[in-house]
């Protein structure tokens, strides 16, 4: 039973009041990209044992989608924050990398 | 090895069960095997199984980090059906379920497969149609079901309520040879008829590296230290994410949580197992007496065997307002395991880009029911190196070319 | 004209707590750039009031505007006056990205009474309803039960309750059994 | 004979006598009495039956970890299987039963198991019941269920409520014995909000019965004393009767209340299911005494020695008048002397350490007991209940040196922490030699959100078993909790309790060390589910080596109590088995609840009308009132048709349709989804959303628009009209309205954030009404106030004005083909506007129709319906949808998808009508058939009907469906299979059946 903190309204949600969605920092590939590309985009999911990013919106709350840094296998919450960027920001990546020295996720670290 | 039967308990009985000897071995591992099977849940140790009696290969290991069995086989509801909609689902689940018939007999240890009957409640009129598609697909699929009215539902469930103020029960499919089986004893069966082949399980050994030359396996590193083997399976479930990373390559997979729960056991009350997909709830009653029920999976990626609260409460509500009579029961144990999720939330039987590695996962809430025909397959598929009808469909390239399989075009859920 | 009817059509129920439908209420959806000046004074014209912080409500009278997300608010104004309301507001926001619309048939609106009005919402909601934590001046959007709602105190003993129209008949219901089975005395 | 004690018994009051009933037997017990104590006071020892054996058993311990003494509670709609009789407190008119037995407790059948126990090891069934095969579910299993489960199923409804409860705290003690009120008053003290439970409706714990001085003080005085202190703290909340349930990630704990078993006739929730968040847990949730293993353990009368304690000490019940103790540990000693002092003989303390125990056996001796070392029981005497027990040496292999009469055995195995709720989230335990029991591992306790810990362990329960050790460790637990939760610790210091000086426990599980297999087979470990010595040493034997699966070849710990009593004795078993320390096997997992909690509870307040809400339309209520036949979408509630008296459904419908294609018909539309989209940027993305073009779509007008998600297929589909140069409005279908608003913001938020563009959902704003059929316009014309002629709203625009005195939206749009205008106005004035319609129509010939009927116009016309031609896995070209999507734009969600090879294929099933040749009406969902199987022995097909009816107008029935290359196939015949094995022919026709030229909708 997770509680994640709203980054837009500030809120420290009760799961129930939150939508979970999936891998975060997916890059659309529209018509014109390969096969690989698109696979990639639509199905391929970062499904680490440990450090993970991934989306979820205030559902019942402010209606916003944020971004959330977590570890899967103990559910530590790392921080949480906008969704309107393509990479995480710096003190969340600090953030992670206080209590995981050396992670990676995809091409961050 | 020493044939169960009941005059071998009897004969023990006068001795005080001294006789008995291992179910299983417990070997060292050896240099290198021709296969080697990573994970001895029912999947993995049941490939194995396939493996040597359908294909004469016994030079196998079936490596566990564990104890056997005590992935998912261990954790789920036990139910065992094969009413899918989609062709290549109805095929592998019923060849599982036939296979589960006999399974008994086949591995001489009593599995407690129970024919008792699945039924899925139908509860609006696009459920009505979608049970309705499907009796017609299963008709020509071989698998015999048949929808019912909700006046034969209350026969078969006297504890029902089929006039419910909100969703009263309009139907439902109906699998009368579908039931339930002893979760453990299907992973015992299997391991202790694959040690009698010369098969080793080997428990309590970790895959930590797997060993590839120029494209090609060669052997896994594990907590016991480096096994060769020619061919590789990967039969881990939750984990197939973690492992395939070791092999280096991505699928299309997300592991959750996903709970059960049990009640305290009453005196038999209910025979068949009831799925009720609208309100989100399935339950049956298991031969102690325990009603088994089925929680929903968590949206979010998961490793820790515990799922989340309100999952367990949607469930109970709706089966409360489906079974009123059980509100005054109680829940004695909940627990979570980890499935694998693909895109299409159906299985991956297949080659890998890495040859001579084969992957079989993303059986998501739908696993256990699987097992037999799951092993039958990927056992052919190992041992020819080309997926057979069974699992051709299952690709894990199916992503990128847009074919699906779909079940929840009839349900909302797949247990 | 036919008489515009509120979902519960003033509905009571309960004593020591009472739950009761609180009536027809003009609201507005108001989207747009929230620090914007125009947008600010469009705010306070059509109602009375400054645009209030992040998860704050400022309400008297039947005129308030309440905070509901970093680019939403909710306008209050009397029923009758709402559709005027949102006209001057599009004048007033003429040329900015903005959004105002009139939501007041969506919604249904409810007032929880008594001394106890708090265990009534905590009985439902994932919400730390302690005093310490929340009070009259603060909206909190959430879950009540299985429906969406946002409610705000105007007082310790008065809680209002907002949800959508078609849920109105099951939010009562749920309001009144919580109300009905007392109180809880925690906080 | 167990009986009650003139004196004695500090929680009943005598002045408050209780009757109550037991299989018919009128009884009488003492308000403060649990139903175990009663029934005690009242001889009755048999209460129950063992579930694999049958055999006979009685009370063994005093708490939540009885094993044995389950009964049926209640009757009618207050009836309730398995209910613990120490956990249940005695009320008036107290109704029970006992449980697994036929006919009677005394005499039953079943017990006949227990003299084919040596045929019935662990996992018998696993190794017979094999042939002939259909036995199993025949003959085998039958039986085996009829003599398996416990209590009776529950019949009637559930008389009572129950309610959740949200609470937050910073600290949350678990645990009302000494060690948790000193936990709760340090961090009460702090200032930090707190909550202290306990499970029991009495404070104190172990501690008031064993009789320790705190501070100088007795324990009583001092914890009525430190419950009076925290009562009187703002900050903290103090409840009996609520437990902690179980213990999850991020700081979420479940807690029972029971509020009123005890109190069954007053009004209110029976149980109250507390939510918690909370910074903090304290577990000072104690310790449970262990029994030892030896043959005839499980006889009624053999108990845990501190239960024997707490039954004198707590309600003045002696077991017996002569009790046997035997022990590995100097606890059973108090209960010796509690014994000796209430006035009963204590012939012999058994204790099988060489050394004997500490200061407690002078004291003992002192008072003239009896005390042995070095020795073990060989054998309980006794049918039924316990007659005596012979006496051997502990070393040896059981030869008997005495037998003593008694009928009572108190036994004392040493005690295990209660470390459930530690262990619920993660908390990892570590062994404990010298005590010889799990602990938790502070340095791996439960982590929460921060990845800091958030369990704390105080005292017994963190095995520091004497009280001292306990008080000093739970003041700094309460300490340490309050700091973590940020509160303020002052300087201050820990209770002092004083303990008697005590010998080291030894370990021993099993009397006499070297029992032979005959006695084996009659040392219980798991005594609910009769798992005894020997079946755990068989599961070693065969390969059950991991704890999990011996627990699970031999059931050992899955009865209702969860195996407190016997998980750790049972793992020491096994342990012993394998030549192999404890640590090394194992220990298994606990999962929530710590005890089992009711569904009532978890359910809480969603029953009848409140189990899921139900969204109405401002109409629902006429449609109630008008006969209605519901049908659930999503949580909305449509009618299906309004059946009239004398009607069938099917005549409802078939009345509908032709009413509405002769006269006029009213649909209540109000659920469908209307999402108002509007900025600079709307155009373009609406565009991207729809597969067709809707930014060219001029103002005043509409357009029918598709949409589909990233894989291609088909979601959503709706008119879209034009409101004016920035603002767009979206119709969706009933259940697109959340989810199309939820898509939208999400592409809105988190892909096109720079684009300006803001979705406001309106559905609920508006009733709708779809006023259909030749008659619409002169209804509305008669009502008044705006222009509906054709020239003012052509077919596919939409107007704004006035109807009646309602300000209304009125769009002519038709999924009837009928002249229709659809007309949306303030959802509080709907009901208002449905009623003028009815009422103005009534010369028209004016009637409602439901949903089915507008499903039979719509496939007259052959329009497609989301979820009947769509199922997640068509595409709109599956649909010869090809008009609706753009040639023109270079992307559209769904596009790339749309171009992967298996949905390129021009293979795929399309979308034709059908025909029967006998103008029957094709079977719903059936498939067409080809010939030959494919490579899994299927049948092969080659297309499936998607919708199917009786159309009234045409009188005969109509179908579409998706076939294999269907288009191109116009007039073929082609075979449909029934559910009888039969088939049906029909003919490829075009979909649409009626009026193909459009010319009824365009009048």
């Amino acid at each position: 039973m997770l509680t994640l903190k709203c980054p837009y309204c500030g809120v420290h949600a009760d799961e129930t009041e939150l939508h979970p969605g999936s891998e975060a920092h997916l890059k659309r590939y529209g018509p014109g990209s390969s096969d690989d590309e698109f696979e990639g985009y639509l199905f391929m999911r970062e499904n680490p044992k440990g450090v993970h990013f991934e989306r979820w919106r205030h559902v019942y709350g402010c209606g916003k989608w944020f971004l959330a840094a977590r570890d899967t296998n103990t559910l530590e919450v790392f921080g949480t924050y906008s969704a309107q960027t393509t990479e995480p920001p710096q003190e969340i990546k600090e953030a992670i990398t206080a209590k995981r020295p050396g992670w990676s996720w995809r091409e961050f670290q | 090895m020493k044939r169960y039967s009941v005059f071998a308990v009897a004969r023990e009985a006068l001795r005080y069960h001294s006789g008995w000897e291992r179910a299983w071995a417990s070997p060292e591992p050896k240099k290198k095997y021709d296969v080697i099977i990573i994970g001895a849940g029912g999947h993995g140790l049941a490939t194995a199984y396939y493996l040597g009696k359908n294909f004469g290969i016994t030079n196998v290991a079936i490596i566990e980090k564990g104890w056997l069995g005590g992935g998912n086989t261990g954790r789920n509801t036990t139910i065992i059906r094969s009413n899918y909609l989609q062709d290549p689902s109805a095929a592998i689940y019923e060849k599982a379920r036939s296979l589960y018939e006999t399974m008994s007999q086949d591995l001489n240890y009593n599995v407690m497969y129970s024919p008792r009957g699945v039924m899925m409640l139908a509860q609006t009129q696009h459920e009505i149609r979608g049970y309705q598609r499907t009796a017609h697909a299963n008709a020509l699929q071989g698998v015999k079901t048949e929808f019912i009215g909700p006046e034969r539902v209350k026969e078969l469930v006297p504890i029902i309520n089929i006039s419910g103020p909100r969703y009263p029960v309009l139907g439902a499919l109906w699998q009368d040879r579908a039931g339930t089986a002893r979760h453990d004893a299907v992973a015992w069966g299997y391991a202790r008829a694959c040690s009698d082949m010369g098969m080793d399980v080997i428990q309590k050994c970790e895959v930590t590296a797997i060993r590839r030359e120029g494209g090609k396996v060669v052997g896994v590193t594990t907590t016991r230290g480096d096994i060769d083997c020619n061919k590789l399976g990967v039969v881990v479930a939750g984990h197939t994410g973690v492992v395939a990373d070791m092999a280096g390559f991505r699928l299309p997979i997300e592991s959750v949580a996903l709970q059960a729960l049990v009640s305290e056991p009453i005196k038999p009350c209910m025979d068949v197992v009831v799925m009720a997909n609208t309100v989100h709830g399935y339950m049956s009653q298991s031969d102690k007496g325990e009603m088994v029920i089925g929680g929903g999976a968590d949206g979010y990626n998961n490793y820790t065997q515990r799922g989340s609260f309100h999952h367990i409460e949607e469930t109970v509500r709706a089966l409360v307002e489906t079974f009123p009579m059980i509100s005054r029961l109680k829940m004695l144990r909940q627990w979570g395991g980890i499935v694998d999720m693909t895109g299409d939330r159906s299985p991956i039987i297949s080659k890998t880009p890495v040859e001579n590695v084969f992957i079989n996962c993303g059986w998501g809430t739908g696993g256990f029911k699987a097992i037999p025909g799951s092993g039958w397959a990927m056992a052919e598929l190992i041992a020819k190196g080309e997926p057979g009808p069974l699992a051709e469909e299952f690709s894990m390239w199916r992503f990128r070319e847009g074919k699906f399989i779909d079940e929840s075009v009839a349900a909302g859920v797949a247990h | 004209m036919s008489e515009a009817v509120s979902v519960m059509n003033g509905a009571e129920r309960g004593t020591s707590i009472r739950v009761r439908d609180a009536g027809l209420q003009g609201m507005i959806t108001l989207r747009g750039d929230l620090s914007a000046a125009k947008l600010k004074s469009a705010v306070k014209a059509a109602t009375g009031h400054a645009v209030p912080k992040a998860r704050e409500i400022a309400f008297a009278d039947g005129k308030g505007v309440a905070w509901m997300s970093p680019d939403e608010l909710l306008l209050l104004v009397p029923y009758g006056e709402a559709d005027a309301a949102v006209a001057s507001l599009e004048a007033a926001l003429a040329g900015t990205h903005s959004l105002a619309v009139n939501v007041s048939d969506a919604r249904a609106f409810f007032a929880v009474e008594g001394a106890s009005a708090r265990d009534v919402i905590a009985k439902i909601a994932p919400v730390d309803m302690h005093p310490d934590s929340f009070g009259p001046g603060e909206l909190r959007r959430t879950r009540m039960a299985q429906a969406a709602a946002a409610f705000w105190m105007s007082d310790a003993e008065t809680i209002h309750v907002i949800c959508f129209r078609s849920v109105g008949q099951y939010m009562f219901d749920l309001l009144a059994t919580s109300a009905e089975t007392g109180a809880v005395e925690a906080f | 004979m167990s009986t009650r004690l003139s004196s004695g018994g500090r929680l009943v009051n005598k002045d408050k006598p209780v009757e109550f009933q037991f299989n018919g037997k009128r009884l009488k017990g003492y308000e403060g009495d649990t139903l175990a104590s009663a029934l005690l006071a009242n001889d009755q020892m048999l209460v129950g039956r063992s579930f694999k054996y049958h055999r006979p058993r009685g009370i063994v311990a005093s708490g939540a970890e009885e094993p044995n003494a389950l009964v049926n509670l209640g009757q009618g709609g207050k009836f309730e299987p398995n209910q613990r009789v120490t956990t249940t407190e005695l009320f008036d008119g107290l109704y029970a039963t006992s449980q697994n037995h036929w006919p009677t407790l005394e005499f039953d059948i079943g017990a006949i198991n227990t003299y084919l126990a040596r045929f019935l090891p662990a996992g018998f069934y696993y190794k017979m019941f094999m042939f002939p095969r259909p036995f199993w579910k025949h003959v085998y299993e039958p039986f085996i269920r009829q003599s398996a489960g416990l209590g009776k199923a529950p019949k009637d409804r559930d008389a009572d409520t129950y309610e959740h409860f949200y609470a937050f705290y910073d600290v949350v003690v678990i645990g009302g014995g000494i060690a948790g009120l000193t936990a709760a008053l340090e961090a009460g003290k702090s200032g930090a909000r707190v909550l202290v439970m306990e499970q029991t409706a009495a404070w104190g714990g172990r501690a008031v019965v064993d009789g320790v001085e705190i501070d100088g003080q007795a324990a009583e005085e001092w914890v009525a004393a430190s419950v009076e202190a925290l009562q009187a703290m703002e900050n903290v909340e103090i409840r009996t009767r609520l437990m902690g349930a179980g213990v999850y990630d991020h700081g979420y704990l479940l807690a029972y209340e029971r509020l009123r078993d005890h109190l069954p006739e007053e009004k209110g929730p029976r149980h109250r299911l507390w939510r918690i968040r909370t910074k903090q847990i304290v577990t000072a949730t104690g310790a449970i005494e262990r029994p030892i293993s030896f043959a005839g353990n499980d006889l009624p009368g053999v108990m845990l020695a501190s239960a024997v304690r707490d039954y004198v000490v707590n309600w003045g019940v002696s077991i017996g008048d002569r009790t046997v103790v035997v022990t590995n540990n100097d606890d059973a000693y108090r209960t010796a002397i509690v014994l000796k002092e209430a006035g009963l003989d204590v012939p012999a303390i058994i204790d099988a350490r060489q050394g004997g125990a500490g200061a407690l056996m002078d004291e003992a001796r002192g008072l003239g007991i009896r005390v042995e070392t070095g020795k073990a029981i060989a054998k309980v005497k006794g049918k039924g209940r316990v007659t005596g027990v012979a006496i051997c040496a502990q070393a040896g292999q059981g030869g008997v040196l005495d037998e003593i009469a008694c009928d009572c055995v108190a036994m004392s195995g040493g005690w295990s922490p209660v470390v459930h709720l530690w262990s619920h989230c993660g908390g990892k335990l570590k062994w404990d030699d010298a005590q010889a029991m799990f602990r938790p591992d502070p340095a791996k306790a439960p982590k929460g959100a921060s990845g800091e810990a958030f369990v704390i362990t105080a005292g017994i329960a963190n095995g520091h078993l004497r009280s001292a050790d306990a008080l000093v460790d739970a003041f700094e637990a309460g300490r340490s909790a309050a700091k973590a939760a940020g509160g303020k610790v002052k300087a201050g210091k820990a209770p002092v309790a004083a303990d008697a000086d005590e010998a080291t426990l030894e370990a021993i599980w099993l009397m006499p060390q070297g029992a032979s297999i005959k006695l084996r087979m009659k040392a219980w470990l798991d005594f609910q589910n009769d798992v005894k010595v020997s079946d755990v040493q068989l599961a070693a034997r065969e390969g059950f080596e991991s704890v999990e699966h011996a627990k699970r070849y031999t059931t050992l710990g899955m009865a209702t109590d969860q195996g407190k009593l016997s998980n750790i004795n049972g793992l020491a078993i096994l342990s012993d088995a394998l030549d192999q320390p404890i640590p090394q096997t194992g220990t298994t997992t606990f999962r929530p609840p710590y005890t089992p909690i009711s569904m009532g509870a978890i359910a809480g307040e969603a029953r009848d009308e409140l189990f899921q809400p139900i969204r109405r339309t401002p109409m629902y209520q006429w449609h109630e009132a008008n006969g209605a036949d519901f049908e659930p979408v999503g949580h909305w509630r449509r009618p299906y048709a309004f059946v009239r008296s004398g009607e069938s459904v099917h005549d409802a419908v078939n009345r509908e349709v032709m009413n509405t294609r002769e006269k006029l018909g009213l649909l209540d539309a109000s659920t469908l989804g209307k999402l108002i989209v509007k900025g600079p940027d709307a155009g373009k993305f609406l565009d991207m959303m729809y597969t067709n073009m809707m930014s060219t779509l001029p103002v005043g007008k509409c357009r029918y628009g598709l949409m589909c998600n990233e894989n291609g297929f088909l979601s959503d589909d709706g008119v879209v009209a034009r409101i004016n140069e920035d603002t767009w409005l979206c119709h969706t279908t009933t259940g697109g309205a959340d989810r199309i608003h939820a898509w939208m913001e999400d592409w809105l938020q988190c892909e096109w954030w720079d684009w300006k563009v803001y979705v406001a959902n309106v559905t609920e704003q508006y009733a709708q009404v779809a006023v259909v059929g030749p008659n619409a316009r002169k209804v509305l014309e008669k009502i008044g106030g705006m222009d509906v002629s054709k020239e003012a709203i052509p077919f596919m625009q939409w107007a704004d004005g006035e109807l009646g005195g309602i300000k209304a939206r009125v769009y002519r749009i038709s999924f009837s083909g009928e002249l229709s205008y659809e007309i949306a106005v303030p959802a509080s004035q709907g009901r208002a506007f449905w009623d003028m319609l009815l009422e103005a129509g009534e010369e028209f010939g004016v009637m409602p129709y439901g949903t089915e009927c507008l499903h039979i116009m719509r496939a007259e016309k052959g329009f497609i319906m989301i979820g009947d031609e769509t199922d997640g896995t068509v595409i709109p070209q599956d649909l010869n949808l090809n008009w609706a999507i753009s040639k023109k734009k270079e992307d559209y969600l769904g596009k790339r998808a749309q171009e992967r090879s298996h949905m390129a294929d021009p293979n795929r099933w399309k979308l034709v009508g059908l025909e029967t040749l006998d103008g029957s009406v094709l079977p719903d969902g059936a498939y067409a058939v080809a010939p030959g199987l494919n490579s899994n022995g299927q049948r092969n097909t080659i297309g499936r009907v998607t919708s199917t009816y009786h159309s009234p107008t045409l009188n005969k029935g109509i179908a579409m469906g998706l076939v294999h290359n269907g288009p191109d196939r116009m007039g073929d015949v082609i075979e449909f299979r029934k559910v009888d094995g039969t088939t049906v022919k029909a003919r490829i026709v075009d979909q649409v059946f009626y009026d193909k030229d459009g010319e009824k909708q365009n009048v």
